[in-house]
C-alpha cells in the first residue's frame, strides 16, 4: 500500500531527515472463535526524531495495540496480519545514506534483534504503574535488570544508574527507594519510577499507553511536566498515547486520531485542534466540554455510541454516526487517507474520493 | 449556616409532642431550613477505624470525611469535586445513607413541610427516604444486574414500593425508556445487549423511577467514552430542568463540573477548602488548592500550552494526616499558622465559603476568560 | 518476627486442647470398651476370662473412672510426654508409633517434594504453552489422576509389577532390613522401596497442584509487569520464571496448609494396601479394635502434624511474599 | 432528545440474543464446550443405572453360587468367523485343576449365546413400585435364558455387572446426599458468614480453619468405626452420609462466603438496597441467582470427593458393609494383591469410580467456565 502523503511531509521538513520511525498499512487482527477483530485495520504515521507524536482516540479504536504491535508485544489470538513498521536507528543522515532500515514486523518476536531493540532503543510507559511492577521485586532489582539487559556494566554500576535515573525523575532520597517494593510508593512516585526504569538505557523513542489514565490530575500535571523536560534533555521521540484530547493538546506535536482500527486524520497538533477536517475529529472536539464552553447548554454531541469491535460498519467506521455521511458512498466504500491542500491526511469523502486499496 | 444545636434542640421538642408515627421524631424539623433548601449536610463526619496490632484491636481512624457542611437547594446543581481519595463519594453514599455517618446532621426536606434528619432514620425508615432520594453509579456495568432485563430492572423500585399491577408497571417503565431517550420495546432486552452509554441511560431512568427530589450523581459520566460523555451530561441537564430535579454531582474533571453545576464544593483529605458558585469559584478561586486543581487541568487548545502551574507533593494520606492545614505541606503560600491552625470554612465573599488562612490577602490565578476577571471587583481585605 | 507467626504460635496450645478433646471423643464415641471387644474376641476363639480379671484390668486401665477422668489422666500423662500403653499391644504406644511415625513423616515428605518437583514444571509449562497438545495431554492426565483413587493406582502397580516383571512390590523394606538397627545400608534400602509408594501418594496432588500453578500463572502472565518485563527485551523463558512464576508459585506453598492434611490421609490407605510400616495400618487396626489410648494418640498427633504443617507453610509464605509483612506490620 | 442511534450490532446481529436470559447464555457456553457434553450424558447414563439398577442388571446381585466362583468377564463379541453377526457371547466351561483344585474357567466357542434386549428374569419393582420383570439385556434364546457375565464373577460367583449397577446406586447417592447435606451447611453458614461478617462471621470463619486443619481420613475413620457393628444397613448407611458431610461442608461455605462477600459490595445490589428492596428481596432476587451457576458448578465438582472417600471408607471395612453393595464393597475384594493376580477384573468397579469421577469433573469444570467466562 503505497503511502505518498508521508512521504511528502517528510520532504517538507527537509531531505536530510526521515523518520525514526514509520508505521505502513498496519494491521493486527484477533481470530476469536467469535470472529475476526480488526483491532488496527490499516493504520499508517511517521514518527521523527526528537517529536512527540499523539495518537488520541476511545476506546476499541486500537491505539493501544498499534502500541503493542511496534513493541511486538501482541499476543495470541492476536496477530500483525499485514503493512510495516520501519524502524531508522539512525534517521539522521543525507537521504538514502542515513543508517538501515529495520522492518520490524519481519523481525522474529523473541529474537534477540527485537529483545535489544524492545526496552534499548524503543521504551515502553505503561498505564498502570502499579501493576507494571512485579510486587515480589525490588523496583531498584527491576530498574538495573532493564540497565544490564542493554549495557554492559556491572551490578554495582547499574544499581548507580538506577539510583541516578531515579533521581532525574524526582524520586526524593533514591538510595532508599531503590530497595523499595513498588507497592510501598504512592501512585505518583511509582509512575517516576517507570519513566526511571523506561529511560535507562536512553531509548531512541518511548511509547507512553495512558501513562497518566490512573493518577490525579495534579500528579498527571506533575508527570506531564517532567516527560517534556526529560524529552527535551535527551531529544528522544515520544508517541503519547490518550483518549484525553486536553493532554494530547498540551503534548503532541502532531496528532493522530483514531477510530476503529483506522486512523481518521492526522496532522500538526495545531491543524487538528483549530482546523480538523473529519467529522468525527469536529465532533469529537465540539463534545468536550471545556473551561470555555458556556454552561448548562447542551453540548453538540456525536450521536450513538462506539461500534462493537466484532460488529464493525461496513464502508467508513464512523458513517453511521456521521452527520455528513453520503448515503451509498460512505457506507459502502472505505476512505483511504489522502492529504487535503496542506500536510494533513484525512481518511473522508467529503474532501476526495479516493477508496482505499484502490 | 444556622446552629446545628438549635435543630438538636428542637428535635427533641417535637419528640415529646408527638410519639405518633415510626420515623416521626425525626420530622417537623421544617422550619429549620430556609424554604427553597432540599438539603442540609452539618457536621457530617466518616471515620473508617483501622484495625492492627495483635488483637486486631482498633488503632486509629481514616478520617473519609470530616466535618462537612454542604447544601443543596431545589433545582440545584451542587458538584463535590476532588482527587481520588478525598472523600466525596464517601460524602455522597452518607448522604444517601447507602453508608452509614459517623455523626453529624442531614436534613432533607422531604415534604413541603417536612424535614427529615437522614443521618438519624432507622433501617425501616430508609424506604420513603429512598423514593425522594436516588443514585446513579459510575460504572454502568457494575450497576445493572446483568440477570434481569431492562423491565426487572427499572420496574423493581415501582414493583417494591407498592406498584404491584404489571400493566401499570410496563406503562411507566415505557415511559421512562422514552424520558432517558432509549425505546420502549428495549424493555425485554437485558443489559449486555447495550453499550456503556445506553446501560447509563437505563440506570438514570431506574433512579428517576420514583419521581425522587435529589440524583446522588457519582462520577455518573467519567467511565463513559469521550464522544459519549457529552449525551449523558446532556440528558443530565434536561431531566434536571423538566423534572425540577436537584443533582448532587461528585466529580473529579474539573471542566465538566464547571459546564453542568450551579454551584462548587471542593474537597481535599475529607474537608470541604472552599465553596462557591461556579462562576466564582472558577474565576477567582479563593483556596491555593482550588486554584492549583484548575491550573492541572490539560486545556484541550495547543494554542494555551501554559506551563501548567505544578503542585508538588501528593494528596496527604487520611489515615495519617499533616498538621494545621491538611493542604500546608504543598502549599507555596503556606505560613507558620497553616502548620499550625486547622482553618475553618468561612464566608469571605457572599456565598464564598473558604478555609484557608489567607484567603484574604492571596490574589489567586483562576480560570482565564475574556472579559477582565473578578479579581479587579476584589474586596480588599 | 511477624505478629502474623506468633500468633500462630499462640494459638498452638489452645488448637491442641481442641484436638486433643475431639480425638477422645472420637474414640470414646463407639459403645462399649477394649476390654468389652477383647472378651468378645476372646470368646470368639473359644477361651473365657475371668470376670474379675476383666474388672481388675479395667481398673488398672482406668476404664471404670467417668469419662472427664480418663480424658485427664489422658492429657496429662501426654503433656509429660508420655504417650499411654496400647491395650492390645501390651506395649507403650510410644514405641509402637516411634518408628513407624518416622517412616510416615518420610513417605510424607517424599510425597510433597515429589508432587511440587512434578507439578510445578507441568504447570508452568502448561500456561506458558496453553492449548498446545502438551496442554491438553496434562489436563487429561490431570483429570485422571484426580479421580484415581490411590488404593486403586497401588493395587495396580502392584499386579502390573507382578505380572509382567514378577516382582512383589509391598512394604517399605527388604526383608533382611525389616527389623534392622538404622544404617546406610538400610536407608538405601529404604530409599529402594519408597519409590513407589511415593508416586502412589502424590499423583492426586500431583493433578490438583499443577493445575494451581496452571490457572495462577496464566492469572500472572496477563499482568502488566509480566507485558513490561517483555518490553525491557527480556528473553521469554527467563522473564517467566523469574517474574510470573514466582508470583504464581508463592501461593503453591500456602496449599502446604491443606495438602499435608491430604497426604497424611492418603497415606493411610496406601499403607494399608501395600502393606507399609507406616502408622496407617497401626491406626486402622487401633479402631476396629477399640484400642483407644492408642487411637487417640495416633489422631492426635495427625491433626498435630496437620496444623504444624499449615504454619511452615505460612512461614514460608511470609518468606516469599514481601507483601505479607505490610499487611501484619 | 431524539431516540438515540442504534449501534450497528443491532442490525448486523440477531436481536434475539438480546432478550436472551444470563442462564440460558451460561448454557450456549456450556454447550461449546464438546468434552464437557460428553460428560454431561455420561452423567446422565450413570444416573439413570443408579435410578434403576434392577432394570440394568443381568442376574440377582445377593445370589451366591460357589460353583461359579471366578469366572472371567465374557466379552460381548460382534464377529464371528470373520462375518459381523448379532452381539453374543461365548459360553465358559469350567474345569478343575487337579493339581491346585481351582477352577479353570475356558471359553467355549462352539456355544454361542446371543444378546438379547429387554428379556425376562428375575422379578422386582421399578422404583420400588412397578412391579415388573424385565431387564436391559440377557443371553440365550427366550425359552432358554442362560446367564453370561460380561464382566465376571466374584470370590462368591455374584455377577460383577449386576452388583456394580447397585453399586452405582448406592455409591452415588451417598455422593449426592452427602454433597447436599454439604451444600445446605455450607450455604447457611457461608450465607450468615459472608452477609453478616463482624463476630459470627469470624467465629464460622475459625471453625471452618479448624475443621480444615483436620486430616478428614482419620476422623472418618474414627467415626466410622464408631458405628456400631450391630446397625441395620440403612443406617449405617445414613451415617457415612452424615459423616462425610461434616466435614465436608467447609469448602462450599468458603465458596458461598466469597460470593456474597463479593456481591455486597456490587453496585447493582447497592442499587437494589437504594429502590428500597428488602434484605430478602435483595439476597433472594439478586444475589443467590448471581452465584447460582457457581454453586452448582461447585457442587459437582464435590460429589467426585464424596464418592471417592465413601469407596475409601468402604474399601477399608469401615463404610459401608456387605451384605449392601457399593463400589468401594465391591472393591474390598481386590484388597490385596494375591486376590488382583488371581482375578484382575475385580478392579473394574474401580474403573467405574474413575469415570464417573472424571466425567462429574470435567463437567463441574466446564459448567463453572460458563458460568464465569471471565475467571481466568
Amino acid at each position: 500500500m503505497p503511502q505518498t502523503p508521508t512521504a511528502t511531509e517528510a520532504t517538507r521538513k527537509g531531505a536530510d531527515r526521515r523518520p525514526l520511525l514509520s508505521v505502513r498499512g498496519l494491521k493486527t487482527y484477533f481470530e476469536l472463535d467469535e470472529g475476526t477483530v480488526r483491532a488496527v485495520d490499516g493504520v499508517s504515521f511517521d514518527v521523527m526524531p526528537g517529536e512527540v507524536l499523539g495518537i488520541v482516540g476511545e476506546s476499541g479504536c486500537g491505539k493501544s495495540i498499534t502500541m503493542k504491535s511496534i513493541l511486538r508485544l501482541v499476543a495470541k489470538p492476536g496477530r500483525i496480519v499485514g503493512g510495516e513498521i520501519l524502524y531508522r536507528p539512525d534517521p539522521v543522515g543525507r537521504a538514502g545514506g542515513g543508517g538501515a532500515e529495520i522492518d520490524l514486523t519481519k523481525l522474529r518476536k523473541d529474537g534477540r534483534r527485537m529483545r535489544n531493540i524492545r526496552g534499548g532503543e524503543i521504551a515502553l510507559i505503561p498505564q498502570e504503574p502499579m501493576a507494571s511492577f512485579s510486587p515480589l521485586h525490588t523496583i531498584g532489582e527491576q530498574i538495573i535488570e532493564a540497565i544490564r539487559l542493554h549495557q554492559d556494566v556491572s551490578k554495582k554500576e547499574a544499581r548507580a544508574m538506577a539510583i541516578e535515573r531515579l533521581r532525574e525523575v524526582g524520586v526524593p532520597s533514591p538510595e532508599q527507594r531503590v530497595g523499595a517494593y513498588s507497592w510501598q510508593l504512592s501512585g505518583g512516585l511509582r509512575q517516576r519510577a517507570i519513566i526511571a526504569m523506561a529511560l535507562s538505557c536512553h531509548p531512541k523513542l518511548l511509547v507512553a499507553d495512558e501513562p497518566t489514565t490512573a493518577i490525579d490530575v495534579t500528579t498527571q500535571a506533575q508527570v506531564l511536566a517532567l516527560l517534556r523536560e526529560l524529552q527535551a534533555e535527551h531529544g528522544s521521540s515520544i508517541i503519547f498515547i490518550t483518549h484525553d484530547l486536553g493532554v494530547i493538546a498540551q503534548v503532541a506535536d502532531r496528532v493522530v486520531v483514531m477510530y476503529l482500527g483506522r486512523v481518521m486524520e492526522r496532522g500538526p497538533v495545531d491543524d487538528i485542534f483549530h482546523a480538523p477536517k473529519h467529522p468525527y475529529t469536529k465532533a469529537l472536539l465540539r463534545s468536550v466540554p471545556n473551561m470555555d464552553t458556556e454552561p448548562r447548554v447542551a453540548l453538540p454531541t456525536v450521536e450513538g455510541s462506539i461500534p462493537h469491535p466484532l460488529h464493525k460498519p461496513t464502508g467508513c467506521p464512523f458513517h453511521p454516526r456521521c452527520p455528513d455521511a453520503i448515503p451509498g458512498l460512505c457506507d459502502v466504500k472505505v476512505p483511504a487517507l489522502r492529504p487535503v491542500d496542506s500536510d494533513q491526511p484525512v481518511a473522508c469523502f467529503l474532501y476526495h474520493r479516493e477508496v482505499e486499496g484502490e | 449556616m444556622s446552629e446545628a444545636g438549635a435543630v438538636t434542640t428542637h428535635q427533641a421538642a417535637t419528640e415529646a409532642a408527638t410519639p405518633v408515627r415510626a420515623g416521626e421524631r425525626t420530622r417537623a424539623v421544617a422550619h429549620a431550613l430556609p424554604p427553597e433548601r432540599l438539603l442540609d449536610v452539618r457536621h457530617l463526619k466518616k471515620y473508617f477505624p483501622i484495625k492492627g496490632g495483635f488483637f486486631g484491636s482498633t488503632v486509629g481512624a481514616v478520617k473519609a470525611v470530616d466535618d462537612v457542611n454542604l447544601h443543596v437547594d431545589t433545582g440545584e446543581i451542587l458538584s463535590l469535586v476532588g482527587e481520588s481519595g478525598c472523600g466525596k463519594t464517601t460524602t455522597s453514599r452518607c448522604v444517601l445513607r447507602a453508608v452509614n455517618p459517623t455523626s453529624g446532621e442531614i436534613l432533607f426536606r422531604i415534604g413541603d413541610d417536612e424535614v427529615i434528619d437522614v443521618a438519624k432514620l432507622s433501617d425501616r425508615e430508609l424506604r420513603p427516604l429512598w423514593r425522594n432520594m436516588q443514585m446513579i453509579f459510575q460504572d454502568p456495568f457494575g450497576s445493572l444486574n446483568p440477570r434481569k432485563n431492562l423491565f426487572d430492572i427499572i420496574g423493581e423500585p415501582l414493583l417494591v414500593n407498592g406498584v404491584k399491577s404489571r400493566q401499570e408497571r410496563m406503562d411507566r417503565v415505557a415511559e421512562l425508556l422514552g424520558l432517558v431517550g432509549l425505546r420502549p420495546e428495549y424493555m425485554h432486552r437485558y443489559p449486555h445487549a447495550f453499550s456503556g452509554g445506553q446501560r447509563q441511560r437505563v440506570v438514570i431512568a431506574r433512579a428517576l423511577a420514583l419521581n425522587p427530589k435529589l440524583v446522588v450523581a457519582d462520577e455518573a459520566v467519567s467511565a463513559l467514552d469521550v464522544s459519549v460523555q457529552a449525551q449523558i451530561l446532556n440528558l443530565l441537564l434536561e431531566l434536571q430542568e423538566r423534572l425540577g430535579l436537584s443533582y448532587l454531582f461528585v466529580a473529579h474533571d474539573l471542566s465538566i463540573v464547571k459546564h453542568i453545576s450551579h454551584r462548587v464544593a471542593v474537597m481535599y483529605v475529607g474537608k470541604i477548602v472552599e465553596t462557591a458558585p461556579t462562576d466564582p469559584l472558577f474565576h477567582a478561586p479563593l483556596h491555593p488548592y482550588t486554584s492549583a486543581l484548575m491550573a492541572a487541568v490539560p486545556q484541550a487548545d495547543p494554542r494555551r500550552r501554559s506551563e501548567m502551574i505544578r503542585l508538588e507533593g501528593e494528596v496527604a494520606n487520611p489515615a495519617k494526616p499533616p498538621s494545621g492545614c491538611y493542604f500546608h505541606p504543598r502549599c507555596p503560600f503556606a505560613t507558620a499558622q497553616c502548620k499550625a491552625e486547622t482553618p475553618l470554612l468561612r464566608e469571605v465573599r457572599p456565598g464564598h465559603f473558604v478555609a484557608c488562612h489567607r484567603a484574604e490577602e492571596l490574589d489567586l490565578p483562576g480560570v482565564e476568560r475574556g472579559t477582565p476577571s473578578l479579581g479587579t471587583s476584589r474586596a480588599e481585605g | 518476627m511477624h505478629w502474623f507467626i506468633i500468633k500462630r504460635l499462640l494459638l498452638l496450645p489452645f488448637l491442641l486442647l481442641i484436638f486433643s478433646i475431639v480425638s477422645f471423643a472420637l474414640i470414646q464415641a463407639p459403645p462399649g470398651d477394649f476390654l468389652t471387644s477383647y472378651v468378645a474376641e476372646l470368646a470368639a476363639g473359644g477361651t473365657s476370662i475371668d470376670q474379675a480379671e476383666i474388672e481388675a484390668l479395667r481398673t488398672r486401665y482406668g476404664l471404670d473412672q467417668p469419662i472427664y477422668v480418663q480424658y485427664g489422666r489422658w492429657v496429662g500423662n501426654l503433656l509429660r510426654g508420655d504417650l499411654g500403653v496400647s491395650l492390645e499391644w501390651r506395649r507403650p504406644n510410644s514405641e509402637l508409633i516411634g518408628e513407624r511415625l518416622v517412616l510416615t513423616l518420610i513417605l510424607t515428605t517424599f510425597s510433597l517434594l515429589f508432587t511440587w518437583a512434578v507439578a510445578i514444571p507441568i504447570g508452568i509449562f502448561s500456561a506458558t504453552r496453553q492449548y498446545s497438545l502438551l496442554d491438553y495431554v496434562f489436563t487429561i492426565l490431570n483429570y485422571i489422576g484426580l479421580a484415581t483413587p490411590n488404593f486403586m493406582l497401588a493395587l495396580v502397580l502392584m499386579w502390573v509389577a507382578f505380572d509382567k516383571f514378577g516382582v512383589t512390590v509391598t512394604g517399605l523394606f527388604s526383608p533382611q532390613y525389616l527389623d534392622a538397627a538404622w544404617s546406610w545400608a538400610r536407608v538405601g534400602d529404604l530409599l529402594s522401596h519408597i519409590w513407589l509408594p511415593m508416586i502412589v501418594l502424590g499423583v492426586a496432588g500431583t493433578a490438583q497442584i499443577a493445575r494451581v500453578v496452571r490457572a495462577n500463572l496464566l492469572d500472572e502472565l496477563s499482568k502488566p509487569y509480566t507485558e513490561m518485563a517483555r518490553a525491557k527485551g527480556l528473553p521469554e523463558w527467563r522473564l517467566v520464571i523469574k517474574y510470573p512464576t514466582r508470583v504464581a508459585i508463592a501461593p503453591v506453598v500456602s496449599t502446604l496448609g491443606w495438602y499435608f492434611p491430604q497426604l497424611l490421609s492418603g497415606g493411610l490407605v496406601v499403607s494399608v494396601v501395600m502393606s507399609l510400616p507406616t502408622i496407617g495400618p497401626l491406626l486402622l487396626r487401633a479402631l476396629v479394635g477399640q484400642d483407644m489410648y492408642l487411637a487417640g494418640t495416633i489422631i492426635l498427633i495427625f491433626c498435630m502434624l496437620a496444623v504444624l504443617g499449615a504454619l511452615v507453610s505460612d512461614i514460608l509464605l511470609v518468606v516469599l511474599d514481601p507483601r505479607i509483612k505490610l499487611e501484619s506490620a | 432528545m431524539s431516540d438515540v442511534a442504534l449501534p450497528v450490532a443491532d442490525r448486523a446481529k440477531e436481536p434475539s440474543v438480546y432478550v436472551t436470559p444470563a442462564w440460558k447464555l451460561t448454557w450456549l457456553r456450556f454447550t461449546k464446550h464438546k468434552l464437557g457434553v460428553v460428560c454431561l450424558w455420561i452423567v446422565v447414563l450413570i444416573t439413570l443405572m443408579a435410578l434403576m439398577p434392577e432394570f440394568f442388571s443381568a442376574a440377582d446381585p445377593n445370589v451366591t453360587s460357589a460353583r461359579l466362583a471366578y469366572i472371567p468377564p465374557q466379552p460381548v463379541r460382534i464377529i464371528r468367523d470373520g462375518h459381523l453377526v448379532r452381539p453374543f457371547v461365548y459360553g465358559v466351561e469350567g474345569q478343575r485343576n487337579q493339581r491346585t483344585l481351582k477352577m479353570e474357567w475356558v471359553q467355549d466357542t462352539d456355544v454361542v449365546l446371543p444378546l438379547r434386549l429387554f428379556p425376562r428374569g428375575y422379578a422386582y419393582r421399578l422404583f420400588g413400585v412397578i412391579p415388573t420383570d424385565r431387564h436391559l439385556f440377557g443371553f440365550g434364546t427366550a425359552e432358554q435364558p442362560v446367564t453370561a457375565n460380561i464382566l465376571g464373577t466374584d470370590r462368591l460367583g455374584r455377577d460383577q455387572w449386576s452388583r456394580l449397577m447397585y453399586g452405582t446406586r448406592i455409591s452415588l447417592s451417598i455422593g449426592l446426599v452427602a454433597v447436599l447435606i454439604s451444600t445446605v451447611l455450607g450455604i447457611v453458614l457461608g450465607g450468615i458468614s459472608g452477609y453478616f461478617g463482624g463476630w459470627v462471621d469470624n467465629l464460622i470463619q475459625r471453625l471452618i480453619d479448624l475443621l480444615q486443619a483436620i486430616p478428614a481420613i482419620p476422623v472418618w475413620l474414627a467415626l466410622s468405626a464408631a458405628l456400631p457393628r450391630t446397625w441395620p444397613v440403612t443406617w449405617v448407611y445414613f451415617a457415612i452420609t452424615v459423616i462425610l458431610a461434616l466435614l465436608g461442608w467447609t469448602r462450599l461455605a468458603r465458596e458461598v462466603r466469597g460470593r456474597f462477600l463479593s456481591l455486597r459490595e456490587e453496585d447493582f445490589v447497592t442499587a437494589a438496597r437504594l429502590v428500597g428492596a428488602s434484605q430478602g428481596r435483595i439476597i433472594f432476587s439478586h444475589m443467590v441467582p448471581s452465584f447460582a451457576s457457581h454453586i452448582i458448578a461447585a457442587v459437582t465438582l464435590a460429589v467426585p470427593l464424596m464418592i471417592l472417600n465413601e469407596t475409601f471408607l468402604s474399601f477399608l471395612g469401615l463404610g459401608m458393609r456387605p451384605p449392601a453393595i457399593s463400589w468401594g464393597v465391591m472393591l474390598q475384594e481386590a484388597q490385596n494383591l494375591q486376590s488382583v493376580v488371581n482375578a484382575p477384573w475385580l478392579l473394574i468397579p474401580g474403573v467405574f469410580v474413575i469415570i464417573t469421577v472424571l466425567a462429574l469433573n470435567i463437567l463441574g469444570d466446564g459448567l463453572r467456565d460458563a458460568a464465569d467466562p471471565y475467571s481466568h
